[in-house]
């Protein structure tokens, strides 16, 4: 049985649950079961969110993470609130903004997401698309095309160019970013 | 569902008609009946004298009680 | 994934449910962490010529869906705990009045305020007794996206069926949750409708039993003119000061309930066979009582599952059944002990039962349960 | 046989009604139907909603569609009924306290959506089922048994608040302008929006004996001496309107209607669902 459990943490504005929801909606779109669930405060931008994903080729009862094989975190404070309950074998996607205390055993990957989509494209709100990319092309969770299909149908009309180019640039940057 | 069974002691003065059962002997018919036709014995309505009435109507409009109302020809016209 | 496959949010999949069961009139009150049902009820009914209002406040909300439903539509209101107490006044005058109704409570932590965007099951002793007077209640729970659609639709056929307000008692974690879910064809779908009067309006008693206890309604504007009232009534709709009539409408509308029960009841057992522990759980927390059992089952030890759907009524005979089977009860629940107070009253005759509470508004992890089964152990 | 309104829209079989001997409610509730009467509306299509208190028990008596709601709340019930089923005509009948004090929130809103719906407020200034109880419309310094040193709260002027709040037709009348209740409900029920007729009705019992206003002729009379048509009023001095109650029509300012504005998005989505 395979089976995966992600979570994705942040600045809440920073698109999170839609990449949760993105990244459900592929390993559905490749035959296997998932679930995403979400924690968030009272503010709508600024404070610490995360959403999180279980995938598995069975079904999924319990629905949130225990032990993690893969977070990301895209800022201080929420690598801060949510590098918790990680296995061993877990894997760490931060944001080249994130710095990591001393000791842990964990793969890191160091990625330039927030300024490839702020500064390659011009776009920070495609955020979250270029860390699906990133977490993709790392995991191997959920295959390439069906995470391509579940981007947009679920991305704004007009905006499917860019996205896709944030998917593609993510995949990019992943590759040799590991740090440890 | 249909409920039109009345049973009610109803006296018919020719011009007007009165329930005295729904009476509950307010007086405000009597106090504001132009010509005196009508008065209260023993808190209920009655005519004092039928011939005074031009059947108007201000009793049967301000009647809480729907105890008193303009019968005869006038409220076959009605009909 | 085909069309009928998808990717949905439990508060989405109460919203299919209800447009699935029929509902074409919804009025509320936004509140986390319902607000999505109103969202996407006021986003699609339109497009099906059905209607959706947001109301002044909570009261309001329910009101309009019981006058709604008084016109022979299929109506429903959603809400979160602070909304779901303001909502207990009419809640009683649809039990009373008879008028069918869906009330969906995403229960989150209170009392008050609370914890707006956490998960809880805080309000399942206020589905039983919330409103005033002795009432029926019919109170259902789902623990999954796809159960909450078809509980949904069932919470429509028994508000129909019964003429009366039925509860669908979610949690943050089911009404934010999305998983998997495939919509069944409409055609394997069944669907409820409230018994109209076919005799003429003179002959309509509107308050008049059927066999099984309950009266036929007409739908306002067609002819049946007659009287609703929260007041006690009786066959024709008025009020009565009889006591006799007092007492036997209460009756009536509490064994409306208690005689069908066995149409009503439903619950999911899962490895009971030869369990001598048994988890009571429902809501998301039974997601995490399947989770242990799994864990558990693993080492050898002999853990089962019982879940009640609907839990209220209860389903009594069952449990008190395995209570004699197992040497203990665990009872895990979002509160400080509510539906426990239930299985305590009937099973602790049979066996001992154990209490797991969470407050801080976290779900309850199978860590904690497997714990607690190792500490009673 | 009674008389042939009463006959034709009342359910009969429940008279005598519960009030009080020279309560004004019998006569607003003949008005109202009265209006209904000449209107020549078909009774299958109206619908009747009140509150709770004694203005509430009016619909138990009139032989339409009725509905008697919890306290306060009848505008919600009925702009339900209203949005379910836009081809019935509803009315409310609601008192003071019912509709400004508990409903106040109910009440605002119905105006504010000017949603099809007419509202008559039975207005004795005090809660009578209750036992005599200040309301929002007791007049400041008058008594209830609640106030039994005088009541300090300022009192609500029900037109203006309901003209404020929207409402496109308002008018007030009293038991004793009987036909001008019918009038009004009459302009407006034609009115396709919220409308709000204030009848004032005496409550001869609790408000008239708390405060020395007499029985109820003398309540009828004082209505008869104290109210100003609005139109009359125009040419009267401050001094000549000193003590005085208006009545008559307030505002007519017919503005879209929310259920017909609701079915116009229906519409426009037509076909649209997936």
């Amino acid at each position: 049985m395979e089976k995966h459990e992600v979570r994705l943490s942040g600045s809440g504005g920073q698109g999170l649950l839609l990449a949760g929801i993105i990244l459900a909606e592929a390993a559905i779109i490749d035959g296997k079961n998932a679930v995403q669930t979400q924690s968030y405060g009272p503010e709508a931008r600024g404070g610490a969110s995360k959403s999180e994903v279980l995938i598995s080729d069975e079904a999924i009862d319990f629905p949130k993470v225990r032990d993690c094989d893969l977070l990301l975190s895209l800022t201080q404070k929420s690598y801060e609130q949510y590098n918790h309950g990680i296995k061993d074998t877990g894997v760490l996607i931060l944001d080249t903004s994130v710095t990591v205390e001393e000791g842990v055993t964990n793969k890191i990957y160091s990625v330039p997401i927030i300024d490839t989509a702020a500064k390659v494209l011009g776009k920070p709100m495609v955020t979250n698309i270029v860390a699906l990319g990133a977490i993709v092309e790392i995991s191997k969770i959920v295959s390439y095309d069906a995470l391509e299909a579940a981007v947009l149908k679920r991305v704004p009309k007009g905006t499917e160019e860019l996205n896709k180019k944030a998917l593609a640039l993510g995949y990019e940057i992943a590759k040799e970013s590991l740090t440890k | 569902m249909k409920m039109k069974s009345i049973s009610s002691n109803e006296v018919n003065h020719g011009k007007l008609i009165i329930n005295t059962e729904w009476c509950k002997g307010c007086g405000i018919c009597t106090a504001f009946c132009p010509t005196k036709a009508i008065e209260l014995i023993g808190e209920k309505v009655t005519v004092a004298d039928i011939d005074k009435c031009t059947q108007c109507g201000l009793c049967e409009l301000r009647c809480p009680d729907y105890a008193i109302y303009v019968g005869g020809k006038k409220n076959e016209q009605k009909g | 994934m085909s069309k009928k496959v998808r990717l949905m949010q439990g508060n989405e999949a109460c919203v299919e449910g209800a447009i699935a069961a029929g509902m074409m009139f919804y009025s509320g009150y936004p509140i986390t962490p319902s607000t999505e049902i109103a969202e996407i009820s006021a986003e699609r009914l339109p497009r099906i010529g059905g209607k959706f209002i947001q109301m002044e406040d909570e009261i309001a909300g329910i009101a309009a869906a019981i006058g709604a439903s008084l016109t022979g539509v299929k109506t429903m209101t959603a809400t979160s705990g602070p909304g779901f107490s303001l909502k207990q006044e009419n809640i009683g005058y649809a039990a009373i009045a008879e008028i069918p109704i869906v009330i969906v409570d995403v229960q989150r932590g209170g009392p008050s305020t609370g914890q707006p965007t956490s998960p809880a099951q805080g309000d399942m002793m206020q589905a039983k007794w919330g409103t005033h007077g002795d009432h029926p209640v019919i109170a259902l729970c789902p623990s999954s996206v796809k159960e909450t659609f078809d509980l949904t639709i069932k919470s429509f056929n028994l508000a129909e069926k019964y003429r009366m307000p039925v509860l669908l008692m979610m949690d943050e974690v089911v009404g934010h949750m999305r998983e998997k879910i495939e919509i069944p064809d409409s055609s394997e779908i069944e669907i409820i409708n409230r018994k109209k009067p076919t005799c003429s309006a003179e002959e309509y008693l509107p308050f008049k039993p059927e066999a099984n206890l309950v009266p036929l309604m007409a739908d306002f504007g067609t002819g049946y003119r007659y009287h609703v009232t929260g007041l006690v009534h009786d066959e024709t709709g008025f009020p009565s000061n009889s006591t006799q009539v007092a007492d036997d409408l209460i009756r009536r509308l509490m064994d409306k309930v208690e005689v069908n029960k066995a149409d009503i009841i439903s619950w999911e057992e899962e490895n009971t066979e030869d369990a001598d522990i048994l988890i009571f759980a429902y809501g998301c927390v039974a997601r995490a009582a399947k989770t242990a059992i799994k864990m558990l089952r693993e080492k050898g030890i002999k853990v089962g599952l019982f879940r009640p759907i609907t839990v209220w009524p209860f389903p009594e005979e069952r449990l008190i059944e395995l209570s004699k089977q197992v040497k203990v009860i665990i009872a895990p629940e979002m509160n400080l002990g509510q539906m426990v107070l239930e299985v305590e009253r009937l099973c602790n005759k049979h066996t001992k039962i154990e209490r797991l509470n969470k407050v801080n508004g976290e779900i309850i992890y199978p860590e904690e349960i497997i714990a607690k089964i190792q500490e009673v152990l | 046989m009674p008389s042939q309104l009463v006959e034709q829209y009342f359910r009969a079989d429940n008279l005598p009604q519960i009030w009080c001997p020279g309560c004004g409610h019998g006569i607003i509730t003949r008005a109202i139907a009265a209006a209904i009467e000449q209107l020549d509306l078909d009774p299958n299509k109206v619908c009747v909603v009140s509150g709770i208190g004694c203005s509430s028990r009016a619909p138990g008596y009139l032989d339409f569609n009725t509905l008697h709601t919890t306290h306060g709340r009848a505008l919600a019930f009925a702009t339900g009924i209203k949005l379910a089923n836009p081809d019935l005509k509803v009315i409310v009948i609601m008192g003071d306290g019912d509709s400004t004090a508990i409903g106040g929130n109910h009440f605002i809103h119905a105006c504010r959506r000017n949603i099809d719906i007419t509202t008559i407020i039975f207005n004795n200034n005090i809660y009578g089922m209750t036992g005599g109880q200040y309301s929002p419309t007791t007049p400041k310094f008058d008594k209830g048994t609640t106030a039994p040193y005088g009541n300090i709260d300022k009192a609500f002027d029900v037109c203006d608040l309901a003209g404020a709040a929207g409402a496109t037709y308002v008018g007030r009348a009293t038991s004793y302008h009987a036909n001008m209740v019918t009038t009004l409900v009459k302009n407006g029920i034609m009115n396709e929006g919220f409308s709000l007729i204030e009848a004032i009705s005496g409550c001869p019992t609790y408000y008239g004996r708390k405060n020395k206003k007499g029985g109820p002729v003398d309540m009828m009379k004082w209505q008869k001496d104290f109210a100003v048509n609005v139109t009359a009023a125009a040419r009267m001095t401050p001094e000549q309107l000193e003590g005085k109650f208006l009545i008559g029509e307030f505002k007519n300012k017919p503005e879209p209607e929310y259920t017909k504005e609701y079915q116009r998005i229906i519409d426009s989505l037509k076909g649209s669902d997936v």
